[in-house]
């Protein structure tokens, strides 16, 4: 007979040390080596089995040691020393120390031409690989086997932030070697991973990892009793089941067979609150209307772009279609990040002066084509179609035609808008770290990007200012002008309207608790204390 | 026999090719792609325009198939993009489809014990209460949206009553060895009979939202052929010849009123995967029919391409069997 | 000579194959068929089920394609039509089916029926003229106006052959050949239909070709009498020599099998039980067609060769009496004498190019495939 | 091969006595309708009886009601038929399946579509034995091998085991007889045999039929259409019209002295073979189908040119024929006595 | 045989109080003439399954029509937006609005499931007739010719077939990257087409070699008139039975491709299979938002089913003994 994990062996009011957590996930992992994958369900796994030289606050974004105990740079923000922790071991025995930082860095600068593709964490972060012209990363040295030096290219408000990422986690090297981690190959459509990534992950967090059944969509981890980091696994099995349905994956918490799951519908939040353990997490994200002067000439005219916001009843739709405890966005980033400014005010909801400001630009009944995408949910639009036909409502109201123009997300929908071929479009962002350039300079930092700042005749000076920005050492000099190029940003640019910040939330039985929501979807489900 | 068995293989492998090739065309020629999907909204143009050059996917379209074909030669169907990325596409075929066999299997076996039987009552008694009744829940069987039926389902039997798991093949913490893939007869192998019994548990509620529609139309047609079949000249004449009603039963009646049925059948087995999609999706269940809807929604050619190809093949090899089940069956058919 | 067919042959080709289907036999349903036919006269042609009458009587009217011979109508040859000019051929020759329901179109009004092939010929030039001569064809066949709005289905059997044949009249033919017009008639009905067919013979002055497997019938209403057997013709005479003196043995069979109603004939009479059924098409007999069931069969050359259809010098037997067997002489003046045969055993069917039933659904399949499942 | 004229050789009593049989079908909305109206004749052991008439005359259902094989509902049947003693028509399914097969046996009209086409001949012949005479298996296909033999199939032990469609159709009749004749019944009912075959094989098959007569001493009902085959088979004659018996006698006086106008009408419409072939067949104008169902009357009136007043408000009853021989029944108000011209 | 069927003719008259007593011979009853379909009519009218199908059918269909009036509302005004919150997502039934809100967009539920009996009309009768018409160009081309052209055709057909269904349709919505109704129309009629094609070919070849096809040819009938007068009409019978029970089966596709996300996004025109497909993320909160729509669907599709099975039973000739 199978053995059936014994979850009862010891019973105790709070926690469970011998339990197995069932976690239902919305989609599987691409792969196990966190290096190349870029999807958050791929990262929720690796990190309860991987951890990077920084970490996060647990519930916060903000930056905190993880395998490096401490990290100064140098005066000119271009080199790195790191601390390490002593004692650590990766869950293959190999020890971790500054030798392995270092293969760590060689491995992931040296990709091959499939991996310089697959490794998009990298690529989008550090900029190139094997020294190429723009790349942030320079190089990394064991000064002796718990220090670490890591020199970068210039400054950057980034950094170390961006090593918290579970793409730069930590691996073994002797893992990496033994099942030949970096023999990716581009072939067909797709990418052929290498035994590392497929089975063999090794690292040194507090879950190990065990199978990945994929005749039944289960990814198993099982405790690392010698994790060296503070918060002791509770748990002795953590279990991802794979449920891609959003209902399905509810119906399978009301009938107990999994103990918790991400991204809860918003409409189901009052019931489960009520019946389960709702954790709400504190909203990183930003959900914006992305215009394209470009495109759409209307577009050029401050007064429309102001008229199409005082336009929208953002109050409404806050309450209306996203989570409890959503707000209304005063500029294009969440209140956590330092950074913002918090002087500004939102546009008030107003169509009598979204018609006035129209007819001052001679642009009365304009029409517009509004994109929005299907087949996809994001935690900053958890029903696209919904928040399209509520902002289609406003706009009327106002004397504006609207087209729509829906577009399956994977279906062309994020080519065209991010290649600045949408009008006016719904989009969004999660933050990856505390970071204002993760926000601002992800949307404008290019002059032909998304929403072709380029175009205008600040656009120049606004690209410039950002890069600048991002490039101050001192962070609070850095934090002020953030904030102020936010305030330009909001009243003399307004490239965009951003809407709102929801915060996602995550939920557990009743049964489950100690897992503190993160803003990143950071979260510790190996701290879970199951009671069964 | 033989020669006939070989046409039907020649032409499906002819149908086959065609459909490969309309297929790809097709997939090409839509707007978006995998390395959206990949990429979602944090990759930059160009980024994208790298990833896309990487995988060849800016190559012209019949260069693109030529190289698929020469890799599909080399028994390379690509890998998956989207629905387990890095996995050969047809391993992903085979590690998916030992449960939509055996949720199709459970969803037919439940169809036939419960149609055919039912069929032959109601025409036996045509027009009486069981008939009328039944006609009309095959009726509405085939009208309620199988999603939605398996909604209700899970509602009661699992929410409510918890009497059997709502989604998944087998419970998570059951470490159930795996030999065929097959969970119901791998537990039968390897004598954990626990782990076929949860496999099973697990099937019902999908196999029964599943079988709805076979059952409807299995019903009907034994019903019509049943009553066919009774107003048949050697009825009458095995009636004549005093014969046990077990015999005139058996022998006489359903052996012929089982011919349309078993077409009916491989017809049938297309329309299961169909169904598939959509419970597999409600119950996520891991068999083909999840796979092709992630398939779909990340827009992972090398998965979609197998996948369809391979539904057609299996549509097609499974009408041959019924057409050789029926052979067996039918004299008439089978001594030409 | 109204018409003449010289050596007509049908073969169907039977088709099988891997890919391609290949041509891997011939049904022979006619196989050298030589008949003419005078102007104002009855043909009649007799035979088995099977053996190829109702073919010929189609490939008179190229209604399929004969494989070889040559039939000339009223002196066109007309194998070299071909397009609109066998169109136009086609309304000096009509026929009428066996069966009047399925040969009526079901959603077609009589009138709809009638008007057809007038108006495919140009013969509808104004409404009443059209009118008058729709009555003309509904009183020559004993059909009240009435009949005019109704639907074939709406008919009794007879009523629908009456339809069927005002139809082959409407467009004026020369020549009529009737497949079975009779053989899915009530006795009582039938006698009624073949006083019909003579009526309008003799009020329209046609020329039949009446094509029955029952001799009485045939002998009735015909002035000559062909007696087919797998394919081609074994004896051919006046309808009162062929019952005063048949010649061949099939016919001579034929006869003797044919019931009377009347008690004393039946008693007294001679049988001749022919044994076993009538050989496939697709694998004739070499030889005389014959000789597998002949109870005259003789070990010297019926097996091998083929006997023509000739004339005889039997005492009484007019020139026009011909018959296709090598020992009528022997068997007419008693010197032969019959013989046992044991029937041999013929599957129905062999061979024959059958629709092709598991290639498109296997039989009994339900003919609407909704299988799909509704819903999906 | 010849055969010798045919003398049958007539028993004592009824074997079995049909009285009144009435036959109705309708029901739920649909008008009743009376299929078979008081039916009624006798056969004794040994002797063959003729039942002729046209199509939809009720025929078939007289003989489907005598073995209780009429569809299971929406019919009436009244009247009895007593077989042996036991009025057939009061048993329940049960008991007369019991004696299906084995008393009384039953051939169809259609010999393809009354066999079972996804069964081997062999096992159709042999499971009426293993029913009705315990046989088992092996030994029931000893026996059917030796029965196609005798009703004259070649090669029968290849037959056993080859399905119907592999037989022509006058085998496949053979083979039907075959299975009737299985239990050595001891009334055999032909239901239009040899409609469906050629003539040189209709003789084979009525070949077959005497000579089973004659050797087994099974009455035989014979139905038929066809006028000739009664008249070389048949001991008695009965004529039905719509559903009555209107006229029955002995062979050789029904068809010397027809004396019902139907009758009269039918014979007179046959092409013979033997006759002349001058002058108008003798049609009988309309059709059975144009005539059901008929409210009171003779149902021949329509057609009927002798028809008066009586004929079409009073239905004549079936007697004895005053002129005829003893046993000559007649309904009819007016018959056609010998001598008299029906065309005046 | 024959006789047989003039007999069940005879029968059919009969139940339909047609032609009772014929007293003379070849008298035919001075009465218009009843065609197929009117016989069959005849027979239908006495059928209840048949007018149960029937009266769910017009009574759908004149809502449908008449649906603006009937609506209390109109079906895109957010009446309840106001009281939508995260904490009741989906406002309950109220004094004028019976059923609540159909979301978080505050509509009415009662007027858009009113509203979309029209929406769903269009596209179940689009689809039917889309699919009826490539079916019948499809089957007529290979019925009419045969041949090379029936084997091609017969092919294409194949591999449409070759197809599960709902994989054709998906694949088809998925081809026109922008989703709408129409992509939806097409996609659920595409599936029809094999089917609709192989049955009108299947009996335009019974018909081809029929007597009265062949009487027509012996007539010199034209080709054209052949085909279309004689040959067409009498095999369209099992197509638009077909058609009939279609039209119930492409509401309920619809509703499968809107649960899948391929349906027409734009929900300004309500259409019951995407308010089903859209319900899916309220059936835990507000389980009616699913249940009136499905309920909607089945009583509908129930009543085209009811009609199509019993118009099949009446035109087909086996089911009249
Ligand atoms: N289209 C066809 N293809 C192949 N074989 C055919 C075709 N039509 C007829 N035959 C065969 O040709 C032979 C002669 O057929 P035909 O119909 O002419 O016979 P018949 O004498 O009219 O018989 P019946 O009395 O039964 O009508 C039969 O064996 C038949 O199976
Ligand atoms: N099951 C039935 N329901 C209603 N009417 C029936 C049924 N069976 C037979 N009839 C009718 O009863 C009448 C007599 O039918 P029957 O079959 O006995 O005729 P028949 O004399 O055998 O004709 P045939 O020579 O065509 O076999 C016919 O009018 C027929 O329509
Ligand atoms: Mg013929
Ligand atoms: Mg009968």
């Amino acid at each position: 007979s199978s053995k059936r994990s014994d979850s009862n062996a010891s019973g105790g009011a709070k926690g469970n040390t011998n339990a197995t957590l069932n976690f239902g996930a919305a989609g599987a992992p691409g792969t196990l080596d966190p290096f190349y994958a870029s999807d958050g369900e791929t990262f929720r796994v690796s990190r309860q089995m991987f951890q990077g030289l920084t970490g996060f606050k647990p519930g916060t974004a903000e930056v905190a040691p993880a395998l490096a105990t401490s990290w100064t740079p140098s005066s000119d923000g271009k080199t790195w020393t790191f601390k390490l922790k002593t004692g650590v071991k990766f869950h293959d025995g190999t020890p971790f120390n500054a030798d392995a930082v270092c293969k760590n860095f060689k491995r992931m600068d040296s990709q091959n031409a499939a991996g310089q593709q697959a490794s998009e964490y990298w690529l989008t972060n550090m900029g190139g690989y094997n020294g190429a012209k723009g790349e942030l990363y320079q190089g990394c040295t064991a000064k002796d086997a718990s220090t670490v030096e890591i020199k970068i290219a210039r400054p950057t408000s980034k950094f170390p932030a961006l090593l918290g990422l579970p793409a730069f986690s930590m691996q073994s090297p002797t893992a990496l070697d033994k099942y030949k981690a970096n023999d990716i190959k581009a072939q067909g459509e797709g990418f052929v991973y290498p035994a590392y990534a497929n089975a063999h992950p090794v690292g040194t967090g507090p879950m190990k990892f065990q199978a990945y059944d994929k005749t039944n969509k289960t990814v198993t981890l099982v405790r690392n009793d010698d994790y060296a980091g503070d918060e002791k696994p509770t748990i002795a099995k953590l279990v991802f089941q794979i449920i891609p349905d959003e209902t399905a994956r509810k119906q399978a918490l009301s009938a107990g067979t999994i103990d918790g799951y991400d991204l809860p519908n918003p409409v189901d939040w009052p019931a489960l609150k009520k019946d389960d353990n709702l954790e709400i997490r504190p909203a990183f994200n930003i959900l914006y209307l992305g215009l394209n002067s470009k495109v759409d000439p209307n577009l050029k005219d401050l007064k429309v772009r102001q008229a199409l916001y005082y336009a929208i009843n953002r109050d409404q739709l806050v309450k209306s279609l996203l989570p409890s405890g959503a707000s209304v966005a005063t500029q294009f980033m969440p209140k956590t990040v330092a950074g913002y400014n918090d002087s500004l005010q939102p546009y008030k909801y107003d169509p009598a002066k979204a018609k006035q400001l129209l007819s001052e630009a001679g642009k009365s009944g304009m029409s517009i084509t509004l994109w929005y995408p299907t087949e996809v949910s994001r935690p900053y639009m958890p029903a696209p179609d919904k928040i399209f036909n509520a902002i289609k409502a406003n706009w009327e109201a106002v004397g504006i035609k609207v087209t729509p123009k829906p577009l399956p997300w994977a279906g062309g929908y994020v080519t065209q808008t991010q290649n600045g071929k949408a009008s006016a479009y719904l989009m969004g962002w999660t933050g990856d770290y505390d970071t204002p350039d993760n926000f601002l300079g992800s949307f404008f930092s290019d002059p032909k990007g998304q929403m072709t700042v380029g175009a205008y005749p600040w656009g120049a000076t606004f690209v410039k200012d950002l890069s600048d920005a991002d490039s101050i050492v001192d962070e609070s000099a850095r934090a002020a002008k953030y904030e102020t190029i936010n305030k330009q940003v909001m009243e003399q640019y307004l490239p965009g309207l951003p809407i709102s910040s929801s915060p996602p939330a995550i939920v557990f039985s009743k049964k489950v608790s100690g897992v503190t929501p993160s803003p990143l979807t950071d979260e510790h489900l190996w701290t879970a204390k199951v009671d069964k | 026999m033989l020669r006939y068995i070989l046409r039907r293989l020649l032409q499906a492998v002819l149908v086959l090719f065609v459909l490969s090739l309309l297929l790809f065309a097709w997939l090409r020629s839509l707007p978006g792609g995998p390395v959206d999907a990949m990429l979602g909204e944090r990759a930059t143009p160009e980024n994208r325009a790298a990833m896309r050059k990487t995988l060849g996917l800016d190559d012209p379209i019949p260069v693109q198939y030529l190289r698929f074909v020469d890799n599909a030669i080399h028994g390379n169907f690509g890998t998956s993009t989207g629905v387990q990325s890095g996995t050969d596409a047809f391993s992903l075929f085979w590690q998916r489809l030992p449960a939509t066999v055996e949720l199709s299997v459970f969803a037919i076996i439940i169809a036939l014990a419960t149609a055919i039987p039912l069929g032959y009552f109601a025409a036996k008694r045509h027009g009486g209460l069981l008939d009328t009744g039944s006609v009309v829940l095959s009726l509405i069987g085939v009208a309620v949206p199988v999603f939605f039926l398996g909604f209700v389902l899970k509602y009661f039997f699992s929410i409510e009553w918890h009497l059997l798991p709502p989604t998944g093949r087998q419970s998570p913490d059951l470490n159930a060895t795996r030999v065929t893939n097959f969970y119901v007869l791998d537990g039968l192998l390897t004598r954990e009979f626990d782990a076929s019994w949860d496999a099973i548990k697990h099937l019902i509620l999908p196999a029964i939202a599943l079988a709805t529609i076979p059952f409807a139309i299995i019903f009907r047609i034994t019903r019509a052929s049943v009553l066919d079949v009774l107003n048949e000249d050697y009825v009458r004449t095995a009636e004549a010849k005093g014969l046990s009603r077990r015999v005139i039963r058996g022998r006489h009646v359903l052996r012929n009123a089982m011919l349309p049925v078993v077409t009916t059948i491989g017809l049938q087995v297309g329309g299961l995967l169909t169904g598939a999609v959509l419970t597999e999706t409600v119950f996520a269940f891991p068999g083909l029919g999840d796979a092709l809807a992630t398939a779909f929604t990340t827009r992972d050619y090398p998965v979609l391409q197998v996948l369809i190809l391979m539904a057609a093949l299996g549509y097609v090899i499974v009408n041959l069997l019924v057409d050789l089940a029926y052979a067996v069956i039918d004299p008439r058919v089978r001594t030409r | 000579m109204l018409l003449d067919a010289q050596d007509v042959k049908v073969h169907f080709p039977i088709k099988r194959g891997v890919v391609f289907d290949r041509t891997v036999g011939y049904v022979y349903a006619v196989d050298g068929m030589s008949l003419q036919i005078n102007r104002g006269e009855t043909y009649g042609l007799v035979g088995e089920s099977g053996c190829g009458k109702s073919t010929f009587g189609r490939a008179l009217l190229r209604l399929e394609e004969p494989t070889a011979g040559a039939v000339t109508f009223d002196g066109t040859d007309l194998s070299s039509l071909k397009g609109e000019t066998l169109r136009k051929q086609r309304r000096n020759m009509q026929m009428v089916f066996q069966d009047p329901l399925s040969s009526l179109d079901p959603r077609q009004t009589v009138e709809a029926l009638l008007l057809e092939g007038m108006r495919a010929h140009g013969l509808t030039k104004d409404k009443a003229a059209a009118h008058a001569r729709l009555r003309e064809l509904l009183a020559a066949v004993g059909l009240p106006e009435a009949a005019l709005k109704k639907y074939p289905h709406e008919f009794s059997g007879g009523q629908r052959q009456r339809i069927g044949i005002a139809r082959a009249l409407s467009v004026d033919p020369q020549l009529i050949v009737a497949d079975e017009p009779v053989s899915a008639l009530d006795v009582s009905v039938q006698a009624q239909v073949i006083n019909l067919l003579e009526d309008v013979q003799e009020q329209f002055g046609l020329t039949y070709l009446v094509i029955a497997h029952d001799l009485a019938v045939v002998r009735h209403i015909s002035d000559r009498v062909g007696v087919m057997y797998l394919g081609a013709l074994v004896e051919e005479a006046d309808a009162d020599d062929l019952y005063a003196i048949p010649l061949h043995p099939y016919t001579r069979a034929l006869m003797s099998a044919v019931p009377i109603p009347d008690p004393q004939v039946e008693d007294r009479r001679e049988r001749i039980i022919l044994a076993g059924d009538l050989p496939s098409p697709a694998a004739p007999p070499s030889g005389c067609r014959f000789h597998t069931r002949c109870p005259w069969r003789q070990d010297t050359r019926c097996d091998t060769d083929r006997p023509e259809l000739r004339e005889v010098r039997i005492e009484g037997v007019p020139a026009s009496h011909r018959v296709a067997c090598h020992f009528a002489e022997q068997i007419a003046s008693g010197e032969l004498q019959p013989h046992s045969v044991a029937p041999t055993a013929v599957d129905p069917d062999a061979d024959q190019p059958r629709p092709d039933v598991i290639e498109d659904g296997a039989p009994g399949a339900d003919p609407y495939p909704d299988a799909r499942p509704p819903g999906v | 091969m010849t055969a010798a004229a045919y003398e049958p050789e007539v028993g004592g009593d009824s074997l079995l006595s049909v009285r009144d049989l009435v036959v109705e079908f309708g029901g739920k909305g649909r008008p009743t309708f009376r299929a078979v109206d008081g039916v009624s004749f006798d056969v004794k052991p040994g002797q063959t009886i003729g039942l002729v008439g046209e199509s939809g005359c009720g025929k078939s259902v007289t003989s489907l009601a005598i073995m209780g094989l009429l569809p299971a509902r929406g019919n009436k049947v009244a009247g009895s038929a007593t077989f042996d003693g036991t009025d057939l028509l009061t048993l329940d399914q049960r008991e007369l399946s019991d004696r299906r097969g084995r008393d009384i046996a039953m051939i169809f009209q259609d010999p393809l579509s009354s066999l079972n086409p996804v069964v081997p001949i062999g096992v159709q012949v042999a499971e009426v034995m293993q029913r009705h005479q315990g046989l088992k298996k092996a030994q029931a296909m000893q026996e059917s091998r030796i029965l196609l033999d005798r009703v004259g199939i070649p090669d029968p032990a290849r037959r056993l085991k080859e399905y119907p469609h592999q037989l022509s159709g006058g085998m496949r009749q053979r083979a039907l007889i075959a299975m009737a004749l299985a239990c050595k019944p001891r009334l055999l009912i032909a239901d239009e045999p040899t409609t469906a075959l050629d003539v040189t094989i209709q003789a084979q098959i009525l070949e077959v039929l005497r000579e089973l007569v004659v050797d087994s001493g099974t009455s035989l009902i014979m139905i038929t259409h066809d006028l000739g085959v009664v008249a070389g088979l048949c001991d008695e004659v009965n004529v039905m019209y719509a559903g009555r018996i209107v006229e029955s006698a002995s062979r050789h006086e029904i068809f010397a002295h027809p004396e019902h106008p139907y009758t009269h009408g039918l014979l007179g419409s046959i092409p013979r073979l033997d006759g002349s072939r001058e002058g108008a067949l003798h049609a009988i104008p309309g059709s059975v189908a144009d005539n059901i169902p008929w409210t009171a009357g003779c149902a021949f009136a329509p057609r009927c040119t002798q028809a008066t007043e009586i004929c079409r408000d009073q239905s004549p009853v079936l007697e004895q024929d005053p002129t005829g021989t003893p046993g000559h029944t007649l309904r009819c108000h007016h018959p056609i006595l010998p001598g008299t011209d029906p065309q005046s | 045989m024959q006789r047989k069927k003039d007999r069940i003719d005879a029968l059919a008259q009969q139940a339909a109080g047609v032609s009772a007593d014929v007293p003379d011979a070849g008298k035919v009853a001075d009465t218009g003439g009843v065609s197929l379909i009117a016989s069959a009519w005849r027979r239908l009218r006495r059928n209840p399954v048949f007018l149960i199908g029937l009266t769910v059918t017009v009574l759908f269909v004149l809502i449908a029509i008449f649906a603006p009036l009937l609506a209390p509302h109109n079906g895109h005004t957010g009446y309840l937006l106001s009281q939508v919150t995260p904490d009741d997502p989906v406002p309950g039934g109220q004094d004028g609005f019976p059923l609540g809100a159909d979301g978080q967009t505050g509509r009415d539920l009662l007027s858009r499931l009113i509203l979309g009996s029209r929406q769903t009309l269009i596209v179940g009768v689009c689809a039917t007739l889309a699919g009826l018409a490539g079916g019948i160009v499809l089957g007529t081309l290979a019925g009419a010719f045969g041949g090379w052209v029936d084997t091609v055709v017969m092919r294409l057909v194949d591999v449409m077939l070759s197809l599960p269904s709902l994989l054709l349709a998906i694949s088809v919505a998925t081809l026109f990257g922008r989703p709408s109704q129409w992509t939806l129309i097409v996609a659920i009629s595409v599936v029809q087409v094999p089917i609709f094609a192989r049955l009108l070919r299947g009996s335009m070849l019974a018909q081809r070699a029929s007597d009265h096809v062949l009487a027509a040819r012996a007539l010199g009938v034209k080709r054209g008139p052949i085909t279309f007068r004689h040959m067409l009409p009498n095999s369209l019978g099992p197509v638009l039975v077909q058609a009939t029970l279609v039209l119930a089966t492409s509401i309920i596709d619809a509703a499968a491709l809107s649960f899948l996300g391929l349906g027409n996004p734009d929900d300004s025109s309500p259409e019951w299979g995407q308010m089903l497909g859209k319900a899916q993320d309220y059936f835990d909160v507000a389980p009616r938002l699913a249940f009136w729509p499905a309920a909607c669907i089945v009583v509908v599709a129930f009543g085209f089913t009811l009609m199509g099975e019993s118009l099949r039973e009446a035109l087909d000739p086996k089911s009249r003994r």
